[in-house]
């Protein structure tokens, strides 16, 4: 969309991330640092091999908290110039990415910072669960309250 | 006087895999009481009854009401959306 | 280089820098968390708009200094998969990318730490340099001992 | 005995724009001595006098022999490599 371009993005999607793309979208000429945080699935989980992350969505809800994300963000570190967050449902494979988060500032603290404070507090509130798929059977990630 | 529910997660495995529904709130009414507007609780309450195995997230359960997270005593009005799942995992 | 597959990654270049290729050349199973720093050119410095950043390096130095970053990562966080750092010289433009660090791990917390870490030492011991290139002059940007 | 001189930066640009020479040792000698090996700082001294612009880098500069750090009293051998910048500025 056109009218995305150089604004923040909170997005729910099935299709793979579009990391370099969504960076491109967000940034602007005011940004000197630019961190990324990529969640990745990983092959294993307490020793147990991993074949697939299952991930299920609320998505209107999942979008609407994302951007609480983003005003809490802008709240604390006014200095950040943009902010992108995508997180993808459906299955996923070793290595491919369910969430990545941009913060786009002018030096890289803050940037640093709001990128922490964005994927800690978005495993908190963000209605997304997985289940890990295994060899020998299935399990849903237990969230805490 | 009509709600919808929705159900994520493990809580929707729990629910018989039932993703969505609509609940005729009038069909909350405690013994021979008229009701005035149930809240979340209570029909988290009649649901646990309806779906068994709903009951073991008793405690461990988290609700939205029209896509904002909402505590046990929001009262519900007609046309409202009531989500019901287990603490986030998502990352 | 195919030798380079998987293995941490310490490069200067006078090339765009390749931030995908890098992160998938240093991407492995193992990882659950790819934490990226990019450092841009931004457009104004106290005020003053930019042209363009003129970098300068001592390369062979600046690449032992570079791994020397990271061994100090890997006694700092064991846990750590792998790392991949690469600082572009010569002249760049409003949004290049002049250092692209990455840093993949199991889990997210040692990664924004080793890359925070990473690009904070980078900047006292690695030895490049920039020129600000302004509309009416250029000026040394002044390192602090 | 020979060694190797690189200059970077706003140091380069002080030794009117050389990036490398090579530098007898033996014109190194303080006054009538036959110098031993010199150390880092009289070596710099001397090129501060013959490009008198780095002479403002005095107390701001720093000195690599071959490829590492090194302090003013580091000796240099036949062969070395001394590098002469400002205090980084990448990133």
């Amino acid at each position: 969309m056109e009218s995305s371009i150089n604004q923040d993005v909170f997005e729910i999607t099935r299709d793979p991330i579009d990391k370099s793309g969504l960076e491109a979208r967000i940034l602007t000429g005011a940004a000197g640092a630019i961190v990324t945080f990529d969640g990745v699935v990983r092959n294993q989980t307490r020793g147990r091999a991993v074949i697939s992350l299952q991930y299920e969505a609320y998505p209107a809800m999942a979008v609407r908290e994302m951007q609480r994300i983003g005003d809490e963000i802008r709240q604390k570190w006014p200095q950040i110039d943009r902010i992108g967050i995508v997180h993808r449902f459906g299955e996923l494979q070793i290595s491919e990415s369910s969430i990545v988060i941009v913060i786009t500032s002018p030096h890289r603290k803050a940037a640093f910072e709001a990128c922490q404070y964005a994927i800690d507090t978005l495993k908190k509130t963000v209605p997304i669960w997985k289940k890990e798929i295994f060899a020998d059977g299935e399990e849903w990630v237990e969230g805490s309250l | 006087m009509t709600i919808n529910i929705l159900f994520f997660g493990a809580c929707r495995e729990a629910a018989d895999g039932v993703a969505e529904i609509s609940l005729d709130l009038a069909s909350m009414s405690r013994g021979g009481e008229t009701p005035g507007n149930p809240d979340v609780l209570l029909v988290w309450q009649s649901l646990a009854g309806r779906y068994p195995a709903l009951a073991r997230f008793n405690g461990n359960v988290l609700f939205a009401v029209n896509e904002e997270y909402a505590r046990g005593d929001k009262l519900l009005v007609a046309g409202d959306t009531l989500a019901i799942f287990p603490p986030v995992s998502g990352g």
